[in-house]
């Protein structure tokens, strides 16, 4: 069973809800990211989301997008990425998820980066810049190696939309709280229960929620409604501040307690 | 030949986006659809191209350049005298009334030389919309004049700081902004590339310029077609609508001419079918300068409007299937060419063009006077003249 | 009318000259007279006008404005859209040829706003003839990309420093110039002005674009023609080429548009024939701003094209016979014009042009939606974007 | 008798040949003006010059663009110029010439001036901007006073022309020698004497050649064709540097020397 599917068995058993952390592979540079990573997993992430630096992240806002930029400027490519995947592999049996736009991937192959990621440990890919229609460049060879296509649902993606897009997505659907990119948010938004809901209608997929979650108030109000809370820019935030740990606890607890 | 129902011209194209931009991109294409099949649509683009934007634009015999470099008759498609002064208008104006016929009472845009930061300012004041326009903080400087006039047409100017600084970079940040707006802002492209639709429209909505030049020519020539059709290749609008016209006429020469820079074998340049490899910028397959690994390079060329790492699908396609040839020009060719035509004609053309003039002048020769060449003028200079007098001034100091 | 044999039109006009430029006014009028009637001359001047100039340029019904007024109908001549930017080069095409013909291989010209120095500068790159533009030392400020458009087409500008520093002191030295070089040089004046035979044949090469008005109208209107026809009036050459041709059609009300700059009662605007007396300058009698004793006295505008303190001779004909409404525009009424029309109608138009459709905003209400105001809109104001945000910026910092 | 028409009668009758100065009326103001006069009428001039200063001088050069701007800020006006010649009409014969634009006589109303100018002692006047075909607007007035309408001859003018526009002149004409403004120049031209008999051809009127002549040289180099000299722009120069009287002595003897 692919980790992602056992860790949303292991969460359902528990009655939990799933904390999922993205951080920018590289970020500052190999070796801080390294110990980031590390930190997190240790206290109390379920799903590592993890970005491979791209010159040109046009779906983030500034805190990823300077994230990017400094793990490049470090020499980061995708091959050390696979190379950090496979060390973290050694100690941790949480799930990765590589997060990254689509020409990366493309240069390397997708058949490559498939065989390569499954190897270093990789569970799933989500490619940020690939919708639904795009698929085809790179589901079979992920499929082949047994590495699921996260797929990305929006507020603006309609019902009818959503049951196609979902209609061979596995893994879990990554819901994208707000139309923007990347990046803190005062607020959770409203309606998020009933966006929610239409979701559920179409997809047995667990639900992941993210973009714009910040502190562990909003991740509780997240929780509320969703399978699970994906924090990035905050945590790239809190990390480069050296207050990464507090956050990663903060987060964790918080969500913990809004469903219990 | 038309993208297919994806938006695939062959292997290029597609709609590289996030989810977010997928329902809009949807929408437009159906609306776009729906607009171009409607008389009531056309007739007004036609009335606005006609009565606001000038059109049609001559095909001026260029009669001392054509001695000058003695041999084919040179002829230069005037989009200098559009509205605003470059071919980009055409486009806007076609944008604008499908937002309009949408719903959208917004308009974003990204600009490189400004020419279509100002086309847009224009369509939106026309229509009565707010305009935001992103414009890398290196092209502000570089094309002044034209920040100018988008502010006192009523456009924001956003400048943007990230990456480069120009045209690539305020490409991203449109994006960005756009999927935070997308509810009520139409973005206007302002070439042909970036996600299906926009290749497709974009090259439409230009196309007039090669129906027209093909009309004229033969009206000139009592019915023969030219020989070579040269339009410069940044994004490739001006191209693509010039090229879509004589696509099927197997005898016309095709040249797109894309910007060498400092010339293709120092890396910088901003040649993307001449010194780059295919991959996926904004939306679209095509081809792209990047690392090996796939990161996107920086473009480099003297005019503001080809400095753009990446090429429209089509062109791509075209590229690989040979219709058209893609040559590419220096950018010490294209100031050359900037004299040539402003000292020889009375016409300052737009650096962009420029490079165009530059490989015609180079095919002249090798043609007989009985032979002719078209070249696409997209724009004139005017906003390219605090540019070229700095160059000139530069290099008078360093003698 | 015609001006009569010597050049007057009723008590204006004539040639007020030294005798040393008596034989080249007489030559010019034989030259000019044979090339009016020679159907080969016409024929270059048209195709020329067609396919360099871009003319016919559109007659465009300008809704948003007519819209925002809430009266007649708002017709623009679209004048900003001809090559260089303005209906200046009309006449300098026509008198480029005319010195061909008459094998003169050099021109010069004065300029105020600069767009008739461009525009003699860019018949001189065409025709391959050397340039000397004279420019009052502060218009060379007000009107800096001018210069260098003139600099790059090859044109020597020369900074006058006399007097006012602007259009009437650079005419007097252009004037003075011609005196010295008059056996190889021809002069190249840029409006409706100065000796026989140039307010006839300025006159002349401006009025095709009343005539494609005209036409324009009547194929719109289903031949009707229009209710009120506006034009600015500097010396007088935009306004005297669209006049000429309703000048018959006595149920058309003609407008000419004078600068009050910032009010007649000021004494400081450059309103001939509101503010002025007759008087004799530069070559031909005419309205004249001038002291009780016959000093020329400085005219001001904040447009450049209009700051001169003469008029044709035939709008003083106009005047008197009544023909031609004059009224005069402030500074003030012609920025606010400048605005409304880049804002509503995303088309920047020169501050010439602003002071003509300040007028017609105060008359549009007066008329019914039953009626139509067709403007001359003289000129595209990239040109006057310094001028304008320097203003814009000095209120700001006064408040 | 007209004294222009008698100072001609006279120059001939001793072999001389005429030195017309041109000096502009309140340059740098009256009172000095008034004194240049007399210094120059004193030291040899047979014919005054007066020029009457305008705003805008088309067929001056820098020297006497400069010398009417001095004036008008003095605040000469075309009244105080006909002052100026009475009060020197008080002590002096020479003939006095008008010359100046015609906007500044039109203005003041052409027969208001020839009465005026009768009335004050002019003996001509020399309108520069107002050439054969526009005569009509001035002629009738100052023939009634019986002031002389000075013709000008010009290098661009034809033999053809020159018959036209000398059919009616009185007094004398006056040959610009160059193409170009007033203002001093660096030689005499080489056809003048060729120049000069296509004139004398055409009229009997002597002739007065100016624009440019500078010194002693070069009056002595005209006097050997023509009847007079015309020094302006020299003249000014050397007034205000306080060398007027050097400079009126030594054209007067060079023109004599050149005749005798
Ligand atoms: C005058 C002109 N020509 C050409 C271009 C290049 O764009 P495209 O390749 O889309 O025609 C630009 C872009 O700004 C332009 O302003
Ligand atoms: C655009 C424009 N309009 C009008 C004028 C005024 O000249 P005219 O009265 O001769 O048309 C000028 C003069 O420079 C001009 O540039």
């Amino acid at each position: 069973m692919n980790r992602i599917d056992a860790k949303w068995k292991a969460l359902r058993e528990a009655g939990r809800k799933g904390f999922v952390a993205f951080l920018t592979a590289g970020d500052p540079d190999i070796k801080q990211s390294e110990a980031d990573i590390r930190l997190a997993l240790d206290n109390g992430v379920d799903i590592l989301e993890l970005g491979v630096p791209f010159s040109d992240p046009t779906a983030d806002g500034p805190v990823i997008q300077a994230a990017s930029l400094r793990a490049l400027e470090s020499g980061m490519n995708l091959e050390q990425v696979l190379d950090l995947v496979r060390r973290i592999r050694q100690d941790y049996d949480q799930p990765i998820v590589l997060f990254g736009y689509v020409n990366l991937f493309f240069r390397y192959g997708y058949e490559r980066l498939a065989r390569d990621a499954a190897a270093a440990g990789v569970d799933g890919i989500l490619v940020v810049d690939l919708p639904y229609e795009e698929r085809g460049e790179i589901a079979a060879a992920l499929a082949a190696h047994g590495l699921h296509r996260i797929a990305l649902a929006a507020p603006t993606t309609s019902k009818e939309r959503l049951g196609m897009i979902l209609s061979d997505a596995a893994g879990f659907v990554y819901y994208i709280m707000v139309t923007g990119v990347t990046g803190a948010r005062q607020s959770v938004r409203e309606d998020l229960q009933e966006r929610l809901a239409v979701l559920h209608a179409v997809t047995d997929l667990p639900i992941a929620v993210g973009f714009g979650v910040t502190n562990g108030e909003q991740a509780a109000a997240v929780a509320a409604s969703a399978d699970a809370v994906v924090v990035g820019s905050a945590l790239i935030t809190a990390a480069r501040a050296g207050r990464l740990g507090d956050l990663v606890q903060d987060i964790r607890g918080s969500i913990d307690r809004a469903v219990s | 030949m038309d993208a297919n129902q994806s938006g695939h011209f062959g292997d290029f194209g597609g709609r590289y986006v996030a989810e977010t931009l997928m329902p809009v991109l949807t929408e437009i294409d159906k609306a776009y659809a729906e607009a171009s099949n409607d008389p009531a649509f056309q007739a007004e683009f036609a009335d606005l191209l006609e009565h606001y934007v000038g059109r049609p634009s001559p095909l001026y015999f260029a009669k001392r350049l054509t001695e000058a470099w003695g041999g084919a008759r040179i002829y230069l498609k005037r989009e200098d005298l559009n509205h605003t002064g470059a071919h980009k208008i055409n486009n806007t104006i076609g944008q604008a009334l499908l937002a309009r016929r949408m719903g959208r009472r917004k308009l974003m845009a990204e600009t490189g030389a400004g020419q279509h930061g100002v086309a847009t300012a224009t369509a939106a004041a026309l229509f009565g919309m707010e305009c935001k326009v992103y414009m890398g903080a290196e092209d502000i400087v570089r094309q002044a004049p034209n920040v100018r006039r988008m502010e006192l047409l009523g456009a924001q100017v956003h400048s943007v700081e990230s990456g480069t600084r120009t045209l690539k970079d305020a490409m991203s940040e449109a994006l960005r902004a756009w999927v935070a707006e997308v509810e009520d802002t139409f973005y206007v492209i302002g070439s042909a590339a970036g996600p299906h639709p926009y290749p497709t429209m974009v090259r439409d909505f230009q196309r007039m310029v090669g129906d027209e030049s093909r009309r004229q020519f033969l009206g000139i020539s009592g019915g023969r077609l030219p020989d070579v059709v040269l339009a410069c290749v940044g994004g490739g609008s001006n191209a693509a609508g010039m090229f879509a016209a004589f696509e099927q006429d197997t005898d016309v020469k095709l040249i797109g001419v894309e910007a060498a820079g400092y010339g293709i074998s120092t890396g910088k340049h901003a040649a993307s079918i001449a010194g780059g490899q295919i991959g996926i910028l904004h939306g679209s397959k095509s081809y792209v300068l990047q690392s090996e690994e796939g990161q996107i390079q920086n473009a480099h060329s003297v005019s503001a409007g080809l400095d753009y790492p990446g090429v429209g699908p089509e062109h791509a396609f075209w590229a690989q299937t040979g219709r058209v040839a893609y040559h590419a020009v220096t950018d010490e060719e294209a100031l050359e060419a900037f004299f040539t035509v402003t000292r020889l004609e009375g016409i300052i053309p737009a650096l962009e063009s420029a490079h165009a003039v530059a490989e015609a002048q180079k095919l002249a020769q090798e043609y007989g006077a009985d032979k002719s060449i078209v070249i696409n003028l997209s724009g004139r200079g005017d906003k390219d003249m605090e540019t070229v007098l700095r160059i000139m001034k530069e290099r008078h100091e360093s003698h």
